[in-house]
């Protein structure tokens, strides 16, 4: 089934109540948060005599990496002058990155920390100039909140899982494993815990739920070494429900299955989609990613930052378009997508 | 042709020249003793002839090739072995693989474990030593490690054997029987180099003797043609002589009440020992080398406890539980064994010597400067003649064996304990420096101080001591006094005349 | 002089006279006297602690005690094993290396990325190379510059990953046709548990049997001596750096192999559990003890806990304080076994 | 008792001879013939190390070299840096702390828990008192259960970690009415950067001029002569891990106060960061050797360098590259100048 969910009015989702098991078909999708952009190139010349500076997340992750090489070209693109920063996931490293952007007479910036409630210190440390918050939000100085909608983007996967269950197997699952990240707090639980509501909203309350930590930013290793256990605790499951944090806690999940030649028990739910982890798309039972698109969050990036340093007011929410992408959507999103 | 020939060795450390050119030979199938004061050079230069020191300058001519080492590898390949003052042995390992270190017994390039035990054995047989095999040497005294470092200059082809000073730690039964085994040496043709404080050694062992003095040879004449006083002479340019530093007891001694008692004590060792340490007199306690007289000063000092008996302080009965509880009741202690219990390494001399007196020194204000230690170490310097750099901050390590031992000593006159236990208290100290030690230790009675020495040299006891006890296997079997403390009645008591010292 | 007691001068200090006598002391006990149980190795503690977890896991979860398990345990550890193999030599000498975990990373990258236009074998050897050459300049720094070993490889630690981070791009990168570790061609157990198993045999028997084995012993115990009985310290320690590269080489291998794809932040970590292994199995930071089998006995220790943890589902947080926990009981464990025998040896 | 020569043996010369006689014979020189290059203190090269580093930045980033930015480097390193100064304290020991990192963590995670509840006042009492109760709790293990400081700080880091995992559940938590340490009192510094240096300075003072310092260095050279010379070691180095704990607790402070929350994973990895500035700082793993000053340096060679190398807009990886070729490079020109002075010592 194509369960590509964009729009759509209706209730509240995840307030349904968290029951029996009963499979609820009929339940609403998760609504799509207003503010949803368009992603555009920058304009080029646009940036011309700007600086930039882009305070990242963590570089040693795919994502941030993914975003950064966007936002760079962007920059190239409009011409503007571009500083990076790695913060490291560390909230005391963000506050070092906004002092030097601070010193380095920056005029605008980009912001992509994971503390929130960091932030305002962050703030006050960095140069009073346009700020974009990436994903999380930086209050109090955010100029427009840009990119995923975490909370929403879970919902997706886990009511499209639930849907497939509800649709497949009258929601019994023999357990719901949440590959999470602990490390990267607050996103991690809107994220996860957003999976978890959409899930709820048609399969009732989660069953056998096993949290594994991944490890700083969800790593694939302890994920390998966790699943092999959890796979063991689970003998002769059929349906072990697998969603996770990223795309590499799915990899070393599969590897664990693939080691025990249980491949076929692992149903996917997956937060992202990069169209090169062919591993993820080829499982068996990959009910869906995902897609956050950092590849193009440079466009919504560049483009805006460089109309508020111009003085232009922004809309206080510019949301990634997400997107739940299955095997039968993928090639519409990527069309470089070869798996 | 001499089997090792050296023509002008050079060495300095820093701006310090150690060696001005040393000429100097060993015959294979001779002994030449190898004399000198402390910090003469002595050390250094056997370490140059094994390749663990690099010369500045001159040659080393080896059965008359040149050869210049610089690697400790290469020296053993010419068959020289060191068998080193400071011990440096492998303490985590076994006797029997300390004796074979370096050269493992193996068979298909596998280490035999019997062949390892094999040639141990016979190493130490060699030197009838009684040591376990498969203890770790951590846990052997240090007489047994300096015997077992002994044993591996044996196990292998050696054709050059550098001793440094191998008797400081030993006992007289086990000094006899290394001598012995250099007499065998001797004829089997290997070259002997032999370094010692103890003359009378030279005249037991040695064919030639060979004087370091200032850096320069200063004396290299056959034994038979020497006498002490010439010996003594040409190490420290003038005459010094064994002698007693005692005087018939004086009324004060008499009078004084005992200010630290072992009363009929049992502990590790040594059992029903009764010991006075009395204001202004010197106690030796006398007794080979496991005899236990270690044991009972460890005692004395808190580092064991009583399995029966009692230690009196002031006429009380007190525990002491450490070495803290110790000295906070006056008790100083000089450990036998330098290295492991005494030395800061890496630390300044000042610093070595302050250490108890930290406390005291930094006075009400708690506040330690290095002027102040500064200042005790120039108070001792001068007093026990410290021949270093005279450089407080100088670091200790850098000292030769004597020299810190002396630096030792002053950290317990500096201390200023009202009873101090001195165990060893001259190993390693050149003649001249023992007497200035001994003098020291009188001056230290005079002034009040309750001393004990405990020593398994004889020497020392009659130098020193007002009254003697002297131990054989843990047992107090006589008790020598004033003029009774003379080298034959020690020696007697302890079991057996001893030709040796 | 005889052995009576009696003073015959006038010095004699009254009550504190020395007193001879008493009743003969005998203190020193033979060697055959020493009991059965002063024989016991220093592992035996963290033995029995090992046993006492695997009862208490094999107590609380019906899936702990099958052979299934087992591989799962054996296949863990195995990565992190291969590593402390190599520490464990190196700790021996007294020495460390923390770059291990990113030396996987590196030599996992180095496949990854070249296995496409190179094809297996030559990446695998390119990719070996590179975990050599880590240990080569490893060894050359501490070795032939004299740099602190600890500075050395934190310094390459940093050095690799961040070139690992910076080729990869950060990126999750798949490998195809590099399954040969999930193979299970004996006893039902996986390719890293056989390979962890034959590394930990070979160690221990280069350690306890060769020459170059013992001598790194004496070079923990005291370099010094080592220097001076002739050993070539320095030789000896570049060996063991570079057998540490090995040891990551193939590590990066399996891991890579296991899990079908290699990242920048792959290994991360690593480096850490090794040492811990190794410590915790015994061997001392000073150098000059230890062994192999003792690292092996830490490892099941951390690697049962974790595992048996799991099954039980208990939440990641309280498995890291029952982690340390269990850390530190199993060293008090040892120590309580060391006291207990101190008295008689 | 005097000197006279009265004696019962043949006796040559009075002692009066022996201790007057003759000239000093001392190849030795005095004092003031050392060259002043000998005189140079350890730290030496690595002094002039920075400053070849900050001139390359000066040269290289326009916004290098002001007061702004001497601060942002200063504040930067400020919390490592009040970290480091308990470590070089252990270290001079011979010991180590790694529950430094969790220790921030948990102080952090109970101040911000305990505000809104028990007030700022109390709530700052109740996290030092936590940070104290590790430092107690690794003091006791270490010194009363004689458990190796590596595996016990390993152990309390695993478990502090979890803990503040476990309670904080992971989020991050703001923190209301903390913000003194973004204060700027004086020279327009902020708190932290003036804590670290009042740390600093009292650190150094304590380590080279109370007794209490000398007796840690005694410790570190030779643990076995400390207790023999009355020196109470495991008091002392018990005191040591309580002032680790409280440097902990003030770290923890100031890290929430700057930041203005605390996370679970707050504070991770500063133990590596302290440690590494400290062995770079020129303190010796073995102890005995090093001080506070070292310490210092080694920060600032660590700080000016990840200051620059963002200013100069290098990407973190190659970031993470040259940080650990610097701290290589730093050794290494070190070790060069130790063997160019090895001839004058
Ligand atoms: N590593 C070193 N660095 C600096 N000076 C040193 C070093 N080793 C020895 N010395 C100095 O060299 C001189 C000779 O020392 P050496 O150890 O050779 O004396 P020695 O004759 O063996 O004395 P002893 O009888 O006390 O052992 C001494 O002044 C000593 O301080
Ligand atoms: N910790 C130990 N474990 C096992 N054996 C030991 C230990 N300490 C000493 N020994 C053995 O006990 C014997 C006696 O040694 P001890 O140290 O008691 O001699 P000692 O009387 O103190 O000699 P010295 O006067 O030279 O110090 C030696 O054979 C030694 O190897
Ligand atoms: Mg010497
Ligand atoms: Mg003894």
């Amino acid at each position: 089934a194509t369960l590509a969910a964009c729009g759509g009015g209706g209730e509240e989702p995840g307030t349904t109540t968290a029951g029996g098991g009963g499979a609820r078909t009929s339940a609403p999708p998760p609504v799509a948060p207003a503010g949803v952009a368009k992603f555009e190139d920058a304009a080029p010349g646009s940036g011309d005599g700007l600086t930039i500076g882009f305070t990242q997340l963590n570089l040693s992750v795919g994502f941030p990496q993914d975003v950064q090489r966007s936002v760079e070209e962007q920059a190239r693109k409009a011409g503007a002058k571009l500083i990076t920063c790695d913060s490291k996931a560390d909230a005391a490293v963000a506050l070092d990155c906004a002092k030097q952007f601070k010193t380095q007479g920056v005029k605008g910036l980009i912001t992509f920390q994971a503390d929130a409630n960091a932030a305002p210190r962050i703030c006050e440390a960095g140069p009073p100039v346009p700020v974009l918050a990436v994903d999380i939000e930086q209050k109090p100085c955010q100029t427009t909140f840009v990119g995923a909608a975490n909370e929403y983007a879970g919902q997706l996967v886990g009511y499209n899982v639930g849907l497939y269950f509800a649709q497949q197997n009258d929601c019994e699952y023999d357990a719901f494993v949440s590959l999470e990240s602990k490390a990267v707090g607050q996103v991690n639980e809107l994220r996860m815990g957003g999976i978890r509501k959409g899930f709820e909203s048609v399969c009732g309350a989660v069953r056998n739920l096993r949290t594994l930590d991944t490890g700083p930013g969800g790593l694939s290793e302890p994920a390998q070494r966790l699943m092999t256990d959890t796979l063991t605790a689970l003998p002769g499951a059929k349906h072990v429900i697998v969603v996770g944090i990223n795309e590499d806690v799915i990899i070393g999940a599969l590897a664990a299955a693939r080691v025990q030649n249980r491949t076929d028990d692992l149903y996917l739910g997956v937060q992202n989609l990069n169209p090169k982890n062919c591993v993820i798309y080829t499982a068996p039972h990959w009910l869906g990613s995902v897609a956050y698109f950092p590849e193009k969050y440079g466009q919504l990036l560049v483009p805006n930052l460089i109309k508020a340093m111009k003085g232009e007011k922004l809309p206080a929410e510019l949301l990634v378009p997400h997107e739940f992408v299955t095997k039968e959507t993928v090639k519409q999103h990527y069309p470089a997508y070869a798996c | 042709m001499p089997f090792l020939k050296t023509s002008g060795i050079t060495k300095s450390f820093g701006p310090v020249k150690v060696l001005h050119g040393i000429d100097f030979t060993a015959e294979a199938g001779s002994v030449v003793a190898l004399l000198g004061e402390n910090g003469a050079g002595k050390s250094t230069f056997v370490k140059i002839l094994a390749g663990d020191h690099d010369a500045d300058g001159g040659e080393i001519l080896i059965g008359g090739r040149r050869s210049r080492f610089g690697s400790v590898a290469g020296a053993r390949a010419a068959g020289i072995r060191l068998i080193s003052q400071e011990i440096a042995d492998a303490g985590t390992m076994t006797v029997a693989e300390n004796v074979v270190l370096g050269a493992w017994p193996r068979r298909l390039g596998v280490v035999s474990r019997k062949e390892t035990h094999r040639r141990a054995a016979e190493s130490l047989a060699r030197l009838r030593a009684e040591i376990p095999l498969n203890r770790p040497v951590s846990r052997l005294r240090l007489g047994e490690r300096q015997i077992v470092e002994i044993a591996r200059a044996l196990a292998g082809e050696s054709r050059c054997l550098l001793f440094d000073e191998p008797t400081a730690a030993l006992s007289d039964v086990e000094a006899g029987r290394l001598f012995e085994l250099i007499a065998g040496l001797r004829e089997a043709g290997v070259a002997i180099v032999y370094i010692t404080h103890r003359l009378d050694e030279v005249f037991r062992i040695a064919d030639r003797a060979c004087v370091l003095r200032d850096g320069r040879i200063s004396l290299d004449r056959p034994v038979a043609e020497v006498t002490t006083a010439d010996l003594v002479e040409a190490m420290v340019g003038r005459a010094v002589a064994a002698r007693r530093f005692v005087e018939p007891a004086g009324e004060h001694a008499q009078r004084a009440e005992a200010v630290l008692t072992l009363h009929e004590a049992s502990g590790d060792n040594f059992a029903g020992v009764s010991l006075p340490a009395v204001p202004g007199t010197v106690v030796g306690l006398y007794g080979k080398i496991g005899s236990g007289v270690s044991e009972v000063a460890e005692t004395l000092f808190g580092m064991r406890g009583l399995a029966a008996g009692e230690l009196r302080l002031d006429g009380r009965a007190v525990r002491l539980r450490t070495p803290a509880d110790a000295i906070r009741h006056g008790i100083g202690f000089l450990p036998p064994d330098r290295q492991g219990q005494a030395v800061l390494p890496g630390r300044s001399v000042a610093e070595n010597l302050a250490a108890p007196s930290w406390r005291r020194l930094a006075g009400r204000g708690g506040l330690m400067t290095r002027a102040r230690e500064s200042r005790a170490y120039r108070r001792w310097h001068d007093a026990l003649s410290v021949r270093s750099r005279d450089d407080p901050d100088q670091r200790i390590g850098t000292l030769s064996g004597g020299n810190q031992q002396k630096v030792l000593l002053a950290r317990w006159l500096e201390c200023g304990s009202r009873v101090l236990v001195l165990a060893e208290p001259t190993r390693g100290v050149d003649v001249g420096a023992r007497q200035e030690i001994y003098q020291a230790i009188r001056r230290l009675a005079a002034d009040g101080t309750a001393v004990v020495v405990a020593s398994s040299d004889y020497e020392d006891i009659v130098a020193v001591a007002d009254q003697a006890a002297v131990m054989v296997r843990g047992r107090v079997v006589a008790v020598l006094d004033g003029a009774d403390v003379t080298i034959d009645r020690l020696t007697e008591s302890a079991g057996g005349a001893l030709s040796v010292r | 002089m005889s052995d009576s007691p009696v003073s015959d001068s006038a010095v004699t200090p009254g009550p504190h006279a020395v007193a001879a006598g008493g009743p003969p002391a005998t203190p020193e006990p033979s060697a055959g006297r020493l009991p059965a149980l002063a024989k016991i190795p220093n592992s035996a503690a963290l033995v029995v602690f090992l046993i006492l977890e695997i009862v208490f896991f094999a107590a609380n979860s019906p899936y702990f005690l099958n052979w299934d398990n087992a591989t799962n345990i054996l296949t863990a550890i195995s990565i992190t094993g291969v590593l402390a193999a190599g520490a464990t030599l190196l700790l021996v000498s007294g020495q460390f290396d923390l770059s291990v975990g990113s030396g996987v990373g590196f030599v996992g990258l180095l496949l990854v990325e070249l296995q496409p236009h190179l094809g297996t074998a030559q990446a695998v050897l390119v990719a070996v190379a590179g975990g050599v050459a880590i240990g080569l300049l490893n060894g050359f720094l501490v070795n032939v510059l004299g740099i602190n070993a600890l500075i050395t490889t934190l310094g390459t630690l940093a050095i690799f990953r961040g070139l690992t981070l910076a080729v990869g791009e950060g990126q999750n990168i798949a490998v195809n046709g590099f399954d040969w570790a999930i193979a299970r061609p004996f006893l039902d157990l996986p390719v890293p548990a056989l390979v962890f198993v034959a590394v930990a045999v070979v160690f221990a028997l280069i350690m306890s049997f060769t020459v170059y084995g013992r001598e790194m012993y004496a070079i923990g115990a005291n370099s010094n001596a080592a220097r001076l009985v002739g050993i070539r310290v320095k030789r000896n320690l570049f060996l063991a750096f570079v057998i540490s590269g090995l040891c990551m080489a193939l590590a990066g291998l399996l891991n890579t192999s296991l899990i079908g794809s290699s990242s920048g932040t792959t290994g991360t970590g690593l480096e850490l559990a090794a040492v811990t292994a190794v410590i915790l199995g015994g061997t001392s930071l000073q150098g000059g003890t230890g062994g192999v089998f003792g690292t092996i006995i830490g490892l099941l220790i951390v690697g049962v806990l974790s595992n048996g943890l799991t099954l039980m589902n208990v939440d990641s947080s309280w498995q890291q304080v029952a982690t340390g926990s269990l850390l530190i009981l199993a060293v008090a464990f040892d120590r309580l076994r060391a006291s207990l025998l101190s008295g008689l040896r």
